[in-house]
Formats: C-alpha cells, structure tokens, sequence
C-alpha cells in the first residue's frame, strides 16, 4: 500500500501526520532529531495567572497520538536527500547517519520542516549584543518549563547568573530590515514576548518592564494586544526602535527618540530581551530543486504546480511565519485538502 | 366641618413664606430632652416635623413627643409612615392626635428596616404614602374610615401633606407618584433636601407645568453642613440624594466649614425663595439643630409671622 | 415553581438528635430538584457527608438516603414506608409542605426540614432564582402591567415607588431591582401607563395569609 | 411533514461561501426560529414567507458580518471606500486605530486603497495615520511599496490627532502641525454581529465575553463553536477573525468536507438519561459546554446526542436527580493510598513529559475533564480512605471542555465549606489547575504534598 511521506516532527508535520492517518491513512513521518517536537518542543507553558492563549496546551497530545498511530511509522535522526518521480507517487531517498536508504510507495510528499530563528543564525547576534544581560525571548523557555510557580506558589527563578530588577523587550530583531535579510514582519514575536512579560509581571510585580514596538501587532486568533492591556499591567510602551545601545557597568542604556517631545532620552534597564524574527529554514534550496517549489524574495516557499496534481504539499512556518494556533489549522487544512483530492483521483 | 386651627396651614394660606424643621424624638422616656430642645426653636419657626422612627431607629412615639412639644408652644407636624402600622393602627393614631390638638401630618411610606438595628422585624406597608394620605383625606373631609364605615363622633382635624424628592430618576415614574399624591387629596409637600439647583430649577417647572404648584404648598428642603465629609457621604450613601461636585468643591475651598455651611443654606434659600410656586423651606439639619435659628437669622427670615 | 435552597449542613447538624441511630435523608423530585436544592443529587451527597461526619466522631449512625418523586402527594410517599418507619429519623428535602405531608402521614416519627422553601420564582439564570409571586391569592398583575408590585417591590407598595428607588435600584440593596421601575417600563412598552394613575385603594389582603390558614375546592369534585 | 425535508450538506446563517462540490442553503438568521439535531443531521425551522419550514443539514455555518461603528461622523468607513481616481484635488486621508488598535485586515485595506489612488493619481496627497501597522498576507510589500510611493504616514500616538464632526483633521506632533481637510477614511470598530444573542439560544452556545460567539478557549481555534459541526467564521467568530478571513474560510470548507465523509463518536461509552428519573429541569441542557443536550419531546425527557457529546461529563455530576449515567463509569475504589483525579488534557501529559512519574505510588484515577467530579464522590473518597484527595484540572481557557475548570472549582469550593462546617478538615481536599507543560511544577508539588500526607 502507498504512504503519504511528511518530512518534519514538529507541530505542523505533526498535525497533519495525525489528521491523515486518523483518517486511515499509512503515513512515513521523517524527522531530523532523535525526537518530535521541533522548534517547540520544550517550550514552557506561558499562564500567568491565568491562561495567555499561547496554545502549548494543544501540541503535546498530536505529539502522543503520532506516537501512538499504528498508520504512522517515524524515522528518526533521518533527512531526506532526494525525491524520484515514479509512475505512481515517488520514491524518497533518505539519509540516517552514514546510511542511504530508499522510501518507495509514497503517493503524497507533505514537506513540513519548519523555519529557523533568527537567534540560531551567526548573523544574528553581532557584537554589540554579546553581554550576558542580553538574552533572547526564547532563552527564557528553559526558566519557565523548569518553573515551580503555579502550583508550588514560588517564584520564576531566573538562570542567568543574576537578578535583574528590569527588564526591557526590544521588538523586531530579525524583522523588517533589510540588514537583517528580513524586511518581513514575523508577526508572532509581540504576541511571544508579551506573554512572557506577562509571566514576568506575575512572578515579579515590582519589576520594570518595558516593551519597545515598531508597530504592535495581533497575538493570534484569540488574543488582541493594546497599549490599554499593557497599561493595566504596568508594562511601559514605547512606539519606536532604539537608537543606540550604551553598556554601562551597573546597567544597559537605550538611547531612543521621544518622538512626542521631539527629543532624544534614555532608558536604563538590567535586562534587554531581545525578540527573534522567524527565518526561512535552511534546507530550502534543497526543497526547491528535489520537489519542484519556488523560494519567494524572503526564502520562503511556495508551489508551482497545484499540490492536487504535484502530490507535494506544504504545511507550517516553511511557507511563512506562524504560531502555534495557525500552523496547527493550516496544517489541517492542507491534511483535508490532500484526503479530498486522493478522494476526488480515486473517484476518476 | 369644624374651624381649622392648623397654624401651618393658616400660614399657607395666607402666602407667607413658611419655615419648617425637624427634630426627632429620643430614644428613650425623658420628656426633658425635647423641651430643651424646643427652647432653641421657638419664634424660629412657624412649625416642626417630628419623626416616626426614622431609618427604622426605634424612639419616642411621634405622638407622644408631639404632645410634648405643643405644650411647650410649638406648631408641630407628626411623621406618620406605613412600615410599622396597619391601617387599623395608623386611622387609630391619627383619630388620637387630633384629639389631641395635633393638626399637621407628614405621610410617608417609611425607610425600609434594613436600615435599622431590626433588620429581622416583619414590616408592614399594608398602607403607603397614597393611602395614608388618603385615610386622612377621607377621616377629615368625609368623616369615613378607608373601610367606607362612618366615624361616629366629630371626625379629626387633620392638615396633611407628604414628602417627593425632585431628584429621584427617572423623572416621569417619580412624577406619576407625585401626582397620585396629590390627587389623593395632599396639601403641601417637604422636599428631599437640596444641591443640585438647576434640577430642582427644571423640576419646578414641571410642576408648574402641570399646574400642580396650585394644587398643593411646596416647601423646598434644605440641609446645611459642616464638612466635606458629611457632603460626600450623602453623595455616595444617601439613596436619591444629588450633591453636586462643585457643592463639594466650594466646601472644600472654604476655610471655615461651619460658616460655608450655614452661607451655602442661606444661598439656597434665597435662589428658591424666587421661585415662582414655593411656598417656603424645610430646614432638617442632621445632628446641627443648633444651627437652624442662625440660618433662619441670615437668610432674613426671622421674625416670623404671627398668625 | 417553589423555590428551596439546601440548609447549612452545620444547621443541620445541630438539628439532629445525638444519639441518633440511623437516619433517612429523602430528597423530593419536583421544585426543589429543579432547583438544585433537594433532589438525589443533594439527598446523596448530604448522606456521603454526614456518614464522612459520623465515622469521624466514631459514632455509629446508619445513614441512608432516598428520593421521592412529589413528597406532597400520599402515593408517592407509600412506596417508601417501610423505609421511614426502619429510621429513627428522617431529614426530608423537601419544601416546607413536603416534610409536613410527611410528618402528617407518619405521626410517630421525627421529620425534619433539610430545606429552607424561599419563595415562588422564576430560574434566572443556571442555578440563579428570582422571586415573582407571593402567593397572595388576589393575583392584580392586569393592573400592574404583569409586573407584581407585592412580590417584586421590597416594601409591596401599589401606588408607586417610594423614595428610595433610584438607577432603578431598590433601596434596600443594589442587588434588588426596583419592581417599580420594572413596572413603569412595561406599562410604557405596552401603552398602558394611564392605568398606572389610577387609584388601587390599599389591597385585599383577606386572601392572603391574614385571612387566616388558607385551604380550598374545586367545586367540580364536590357535591354539597 | 419530516420524509419530505430537504437534506443539505451545509446550512450558512447569514452568507454563504463560494464552493461548487457542497449543497447548500441559506438562512437569514432573522427567519431561523430552531435548531434540533447534532452534526451529520441538524434540522433547522425558519421562517420563509408566511411558512415555518425545515431543512436538513449536515454541517451550520454561521457566517456573519462585523457591525461597524464609526468613531467620527462624516468620513467614509475604510471597509466601505472605494478609491476615487478621478483627478482629485484634495488629499485622501486614511485614519486607523483612532480609538482602539485596528485589526490587520484594516490595514491591509487602508494600505491597498492608498497605493491604488497612488499609483493613478502620484500627485495626489495621500496621508495615513496610524498607531500600529499591522501585518498579514502581503501588507509588508504594500506597506513597503506605498512608502516608496510617498504615502505620507503618520503616527498619531506619539502627536495628538483631532477630527472634528465636520471632517476636519488637525495633527500636531513637535515640529510637524498640519490642518487637513480632504476625502477622510477611517477604520472602524468591529463590533460582533447583530443578533447574535439569538443564536446563542437556538443553538444553545455560550457566547465570549465581547458578545462574539465564540469564547476565548484554545480548543476552539480556528473557527469552532463548541458545539461540534457549528462553525463561526466573521462577525460571529471574533475582534480579529478577518485577519484570517481566507484560512479560516479554508479550514471550515474542509472540516465541513471531512465531517461528510462520517463522524464517529468521541469515546465508546454511552451516557443515557433515565427518563423515569428525569425532571426536565433542563439544568445539563444550560451547563452542557457543547450543546450537546435536547429534550425528547416524546419522553418528555432530556437526551444526549451521541455525536455532538464530548464526554466531559458535567451533566452527569451536576444531574439534580442523578437521572444520567455512563456505562464506563468506574465503580472500583482505589485502595487506602494517596488519590489523585486528573485530567486527561492536561496533568496526564504532564505526567508523560516528567523524566520520573510525578505520581508513583499514588491512586491516579484519569478523567475525559474534571467537572466529571460528583460531590458525594469527594465525600466517600474521603470516607473510605484515611487519605486525602487531590484533583487537577486544566486552566481556565486551556480546558477542552469551556468550562471543567471552573465546575470543578465550584463543586471542590463548596465541598470544602461543608466540610469546614462540621469541624472536618477542609484541607483534606485539593484542587489545583495546569497545563500540561507544567511538569517540573507538577513534580515539586506532588514531592511536597505527599510529604504533606505521609505525615
């Protein structure tokens, strides 16, 4: 019997990998890692008090049920190489270690591999951003799956070698500029950091947060980010991108311009975070040339021919970026999507 | 029908301009306490209101304390309400106190006990403010008890009239109230007590609008104050009381609270006092009664008239 | 529909002999189940806690607990007998009439009351009851524009709102309406205003309960 | 009249979606009276002409549009502006976020229509004030382009902009002070659509707290209703709901495509209402998170629709008259040892992601949701063990089933009471929420509330 191949364990190869295989289907799910979960799979819950809607509750029982499918083999620690057009579907090459295999019988190809963040490029932390007291967003993922503050009622413990009384969230790193090859909004990284200061807030209510936004965008389907909501929380708001970053020894220096007063003015904190724009993956050349797929002028990729007639579909952050809430839905759509044509083929 | 000998209403009568206040009786037996009480007020004012348990405090029956005070040469009017009487009870009362010389009634439907310190007492209103007004109006004019039966003796004398405040919202239900009162057959109302001037402004004007000035006495209620505080709490606790910021504001800026109070009262006198249809001011100082001749002084409202 | 609310389990405990044997908690399965005050439901977990109260004071008490459809209807209560009379005492859940009916049918045997009956009302919301009706026996809602100025007015008055009406709010709480700011409105929704105006007189309350302990027939099932 | 009903795979309230491959009907949500049924089979009453009719649909999808609220008067709506390319001369004016942040489907519009009379007219003044510049699909190009088009963009947060009634807009911000007068567009606010407090009813669903039909539950994401095969998509879905308009449109096609090909019910357990028991209070009807519950006219008895049941269970342990039960129910008692009821959604993947099993040595009894916890439960758990009970539910917006969460809290809060007042230990009772990447937390708990109990 045929098998649709998704190549990428994460949420969005995860999602669709479940939905298929639910619906019957034989699925080869391929992934690079010695586990599932991709970029988010140690992520920590972000409640504060209360639920922030950043949908990490959904993604551990599509990892459990990939698990658990008897329609779904994974391959672990295993990369896909190159892809032959058969008659019928393709045959996949893969590699393992120093091993090639072949992958026959693949009807459906769904490439779900996810992007890159920008943290995890060379380019991405230049000089002046080397100091220990400036951390990336998702630095902090570690300090809140290890927290102990919902339940056992203690603080977030910050591991960073010291006790920052502020903290400072600097937007659009990695986004829109052009400098950084990224002229794109992520559009999810406001929503990311402010959950986390949120976080912050709850564990440290004397703490000083600041948020500095080019332009604050929407968290998601369910949430709405406003200057009220972070008012009430006390979360400072600044409408620009610093200037000029100052090193101090006691503490980090923001120059930026108070565009109201039309001067410039200075903000002092212990802590800078910094935000991480979502980059295209890096195996998408590869994409491109083994399944026929476009990358657009941001690295992202698209289909040239119609999936229905291609059998290659793309599913998660490989198209552009996403949370967690829309990766999930498109990526059932796409699964959906290829059912009704396999139907539509097998009705012909 | 027998001659009146209502003061207050003879007053009315005659357009003057009536003064009216208040005082309640103790909680307690001593007749002393309202004597000296009444020492303070006499040639003050042309008659006094005297409560009926108010806020649901139990004290010395209004009747009794009345009497008490008539001998002592004021004009008084007894409070009558609905919470803790029938109407077997209340036309009993009222048959009592025009026996005994007491002429003037004030009917109202009383505060609910919750206010009390008998929040657990069963209450009654089988009559409210309509009825008992019209209990008297019937007792008096057509010598009958609300159950239709004739009195069998000289029916009471009773001058009676009842309470409306200008500011309760909405307007209109609070004015279909008044109106019933007033076609029930109520001589003259006291106002709630008075800030806000330019709602009582509008309020009059309805009322003359509607004619109902010529149809009964209106007597605007006044409240003087001595502190910030005082105005605040009935801002915010007092049910249908409207205090104005800029009332609260000008006793703020004052140095001498007790002076402002005292000039914010005779301020309010005066402005109603030219108001076409008011036909005099109720002073109900709340635990100031001191201060009502100084007031009555300064608003140039003393001497009073004789009748 | 009549409308109870479970008693405090420490008022209830209070009114429980001490040297109780066993008891027999029967919940009733019209008003009050409807409103989530003495149905199984309540009958049941009120018995798992009292037996959890019993064996922690180390007494042994027989705790049992069953429901019946309308425990103010004779037929209902037969099917239970043998149950009632194997009790020492039986804590009823129903409303007041029910555990009189009770106590009417088994003479010798100790009812008590599990349930306070608090009034005629309506569901507002789930789990959420608002008073309507008093029972008065003189229903006058044609003269008040469906609204009962003696059931929704906290002081029952009929010629209007006292004083103490204001946002339309009663002055006894924020939480009441003023039943006749609720009046006024439908009258004005329903052009009926006029009527408002006129003249009641103070009620009949003869047939109320001040006419004395009221009880009637229906002449269709008598004959003189 | 049933056998003649016509049967449909879809019914939209309000407007339909452009698809050849699903039958169809529409329903304007002012002439629909009922909703019976569950997915795969809804029958819908409304009103047509003088007629009450019916149709049979497999799937409902509401789909309605926002209401706008205009913050100024005299201005054209930017949801409703046409690009007026005739050789203006006075300048377009665009405001977004006057009040509140736009959503991003307004800016995607507000940037469209700039570089349209742009790129027809160069000479033309466009200016665009804005707090924020929201994202998605393409409206970084746009915004890119409309910028290389000498769009004049203007944040007014950080300077005071003022539109009077007659139109006309004043912006002052340090040095720049501008009097404006012109073609003036503005965002508006999107409001949930009309009579969508109805439809609640008839389809017996909770609304969010905006008013929108959806609440705010994860679990809902993208367009579900809670009630399975209802879907919501615009004005009845949410704030920002045209920020995905066209994933969600996508979504709900294929969802509505799937459910066609056959819906199995969730677990394989029957909940049954016993309708000698039941007193038709219609409580479970009204806390059924997934309107899944309808009367049987016939028994005039309260029913549980199989398909549309997501098994949580709360009717069962909020039953006035225990009238529902559950074939599956567990009967046995765990032995005198610590006990622990947790939620399949969230403490039990907790429990899988810990590198230790947080619950050795414990009783773990595992629920579809913990409102499936009965009061009389608590007490005989604490009856017949010397132990005490813990129980863990999921947070608040994270539970699957809307409102577990807080029912349990509810039934725990009140059991605690009574507990208190008869001098037993109200702490003999727990109940704690999280998610389930709470392990770590979860761990240290347990560490110490076992400490806790052994003592």
């Amino acid at each position: 019997m045929s098998r649709i191949a998704v190549i990428g364990g994460g949420i969005a190869g995860c999602t669709a990998a479940a939905e298929l295989a639910a619906a019957g289907q034989q699925v080869l799910l391929i992934e690079k890692e010695d586990s599932l979960g991709g970029n988010i799979k140690n992520y920590g819950c972000k409640a504060d008090s209360l639920c922030t809607r950043c949908n990490l509750c959904l993604v551990d029982s599509v990892f459990n049920q990939v698990h658990q499918e008897e329609n779904i083999e994974v391959l672990f620690d295993t990369t896909v190489i190159d892809c032959l057009k058969e008659d019928e579907g393709f045959t996949l090459i893969t590699s393992s270690g120093e091993l090639e295999e072949q992958q026959p019988d693949i009807s459906e190809v769904i490439l779900a591999t996810g992007h890159t963040r920008w943290s995890e490029l060379e380019t991405g932390t230049p000089e002046i951003f080397r100091d220990e007291r400036i951390i990336w967003a998702s630095d902090f993922e570690d300090m809140l799956e290890g927290r102990q503050d919902q339940l056992t009622g203690q603080n977030l413990k910050f591991d960073l070698g010291f006790e920052p009384e502020s903290a400072v969230f600097l937007q659009c790193n990695g986004s829109r500029s052009l400098q950084e090859k990224a002229r794109y909004c992520s559009k999810v990284c406001c929503g990311y950091n402010y959950r986390i200061a949120r976080v912050l807030r709850n564990n440290f209510p004397e703490m000083d947060l600041s948020m500095f936004f080019i332009d604050m965008q929407e968290a998601g389907f369910l949430v709405n980010l406003s200057r009220e909501d972070l008012k009430e929380r006390e979360i400072d708001y600044y409408n620009c991108k610093p200037l000029r970053l100052e090193k101090e020894k006691d503490s980090l220096i923001l120059h930026y311009e108070d565009q109201q007063r039309g001067k410039m003015a200075t903000l002092e904190t212990d802590l800078l975070v910094l935000s991480e724009g979502i980059h295209p993956g890096s195996n998408h050349e590869r994409w491109a040339r083994i399944f026929n797929l476009q990358e657009n002028e941001d690295g992202f990729l698209r289909t040239i021919w119609s999936p229905a007639e291609s059998g290659i579909y793309l599913a998660g952050t490989i198209t552009s970026p996403g949370d967690i809430a829309t990766t999930m839905a498109e990526s059932k759509t796409v699964a959906y999507k290829l059912l009704e044509n396999k139907l539509s083929k097998a009705k012909v | 029908m027998a001659e009146y000998t209502s003061k207050l209403e003879q007053l009315l009568e005659e357009g003057e301009f009536v003064v009216c206040s208040e005082m309640g009786p103790p909680i307690g037996a001593d007749p002393e306490f309202i004597r000296e009480k009444c020492d303070d007020l006499k040639g003050y004012v042309d008659a006094v209101n005297i409560t009926d348990n108010q806020t649901a405090i139990i004290r010395m029956s209004s009747i009794a304390a009345a009497k008490i005070a008539m001998e002592e040469g004021l004009e008084m009017i007894i409070q009558v309400t609905g919470r803790d009487r029938n109407r077997i009870g209340i036309q009993s009362d009222l048959l009592g106190a025009s026996a005994l010389g007491l002429r003037n009634v004030l009917c109202l439907t009383g505060d609910h006990q919750c206010f009390g310190n008998d929040e657990d007492a069963k209450n009654v209103f089988d009559l409210d403010s309509v009825s008992i007004i019209k209990a008297c109006q019937q007792m008096t004019e057509e010598g009958k008890l609300i159950n239709g039966n004739e009195l069998k003796t000289e029916p009471p004398e009773l001058y009676y009239g009842g309470a409306h405040n200008p500011f309760a919202d909405p307007f209109e239900m609070h004015m279909m109230k008044l109106e019933k009162k007033i076609e029930a057959g109520m001589k003259f109302i006291q106002t709630q007590c008075i800030y806000n001037l330019e709602k009582f402004d509008y309020w009059m004007e309805e009322v003359r609008k509607r004619g109902l000035h010529e149809k009964c006495h209106i007597m605007a209620g006044i409240l003087p104050t001595r502190s910030v505080k005082a105005l605040k709490m009935m801002k915010k606790f007092v049910a249908g009381m409207d205090v104005p910021d800029y009332t609260i504001e000008r006793m703020e800026a004052a140095d001498d609270k007790k002076a402002e109070g005292v000039q914010m009262a005779v301020d309010i006198i005066n402005h109603v006092k030219e108001i076409e249809g008011v036909r005099g001011v109720h002073l109900m100082p709340v635990a100031w009664e001191e201060i009502t001749p100084v007031v009555v002084e300064k608003a140039n409202l003393y001497p009073r008239p004789e009748v | 529909m009549i409308v109870g609310k479970l008693k405090d389990v420490a008022e209830i405990k209070e009114m429980l002999p001490e040297d109780i044997e066993s008891l027999l908690i029967i919940g009733c399965g019209t008003c009050v189940s409807v409103s989530l005050a003495g149905g199984e439901r309540e009958a049941n977990s009120l018995r798992d806690l009292l037996e959890l109260y019993y064996s922690s004071q180390g007494q042994d008490v027989r705790v049992n607990a069953t429901t019946i459809k309308r425990q103010c209807d004779d037929e209902f209560i037969e099917t239970e007998e043998l149950s009632i009379e194997g009790h020492d005492v039986v804590l009823s859940l129903a409303c007041g009439v029910g555990v009189q009916h009770l106590g009417i049918k088994h003479p010798e045997k100790i009812i008590l009351p599990g349930v306070n009956t608090t009034f005629y009302g309506r569901n507002a919301d789930v789990g959420e009851w608002e008073e309507m009706c008093l029972g008065c026996g003189d229903c006058i809602l044609d003269d008040f524009a469906g609204v009962c100025p003696v059931a929704r007015c906290s002081k029952s008055l009929i010629h209007g709102p006292c004083g103490g009406s204001q946002d339309g709010k009663c002055e006894v709480d924020d939480e009441i309406d003023c039943g006749w700011e609720l009046i006024y409105n439908r009258a004005e929704d329903t052009g009926q205003l006029d009527r408002l105006l006129e003249y009641e007189g103070p009620k009949d309350w003869s047939t109320y309960r001040d006419g004395g302990v009221r009880s009637h027939k229906n002449p269709e099932f008598f004959s003189e | 009249m049933s056998g003649s009903i016509e049967q449909y795979d879809v019914a939209y309230i309000g407007q339909a979606l452009p698809d050849d491959e699903l039958s169809q009907v529409t329903i304007p949500v002012s002439a629909l009276t009922e909703c019976r049924g569950e997915i795969g089979d809804f029958t819908l009453s409304f009103q047509a002409e003088d007629d009450l009719k019916q149709v049979r649909a497999s799937n409902i999808v509401i789909n309605l549009k926002h209401q706008e609220e205009l913050p100024v008067d005299c201005c054209t709506s930017l949801l409703e502006a046409e690009a007026n390319l005739a050789e203006e001369e006075e300048p377009l004016i665009i405001v977004q976020d006057y009040q509140d942040l736009s959503a991003a489907a307004l800016s995607k519009e507000g940037l469209e229509l700039a570089l349209e009379v742009k790129e027809s007219n160069p000479a033309r003044e466009v200016y665009y004030f804005y707090q924020a510049m929201r994202f998605m699909d393409n409206n970084d190009e746009l915004y890119e382009k409309a910028r290389e088009k000498e769009v004049i963009f203007l944040k007014h947060d950080l300077g005071d902009l003022e539109i009077t009634d007659k139109g006309k807009v004043s912006y002052q911000r340090e040095d720049i002070k501008l009097e404006l007068t012109g073609e003036l567009t503005v965002a508006p606010e999107l409001k949930p659509a009309a009579k969508l407090d109805k439809l609640a009813r008839i389809f017996n669903i909770t609304r969010g707290p905006e008013g929108y039909l959806q609440v705010d539950n994860i679990y809902l994401q993208p367009t579900l209703s809670g009630k399975r095969g209802v879907y919501l998509l615009a004005g009845a879905r949410g704030p920002n709901s045209l920020t995905y308009e066209q994933e969600e449109i996508q979504y709900t096609l294929q969802e509505v495509k799937r459910n066609l090909t056959g819906v199995e019910e969730i677990d394989e357990e029957e909940r049954t209402v016993d309708d000698q028991k039941c007193v038709v209070c219609y409580t479970c009807y009204r806390l059924c998170p997934h309107g899944a519950i309808q009367r049987d006219e016939e028994l005039n008895s309260m029913k549980i629709m199989p398909l549309a049941c997501q098994a949580c269970n709360l009717c069962i342990s909020r039953c006035p008259m225990g009238a529902i039960s559950r074939s599956g129910e567990d009967e046995q008692q765990p032995k005198d040892e610590r006990q622990v009821i947790i939620c399949e959604n969230s403490a039990a993947l907790a429990r899988e992601k810990a590198e230790t099993d947080p619950f050795a040595d414990t009783v773990v009894t595992e629920v579809p949701c913990v409102s499936t916890v009965k009061k009389e439960e608590i007490y005989q758990r604490l009856a017949n063990h010397k132990s005490d009970l813990l129980i863990l539910g999921c947070i608040s917006e994270s539970c699957k089933h809307l409102t577990g969460h807080d029912r349990c809290e509810q039934v725990v809060n009140t059991a605690k009471e009574d507990l208190e007042k008869l001098d037993l230990d109200p702490d003999r009772v727990n109940y704690h929420r999280l998610s389930p990447r709470m392990a770590t937390d979860l761990s240290a708990y347990l560490a110490d509330w076992k400490g806790e109990v052994l003592q």
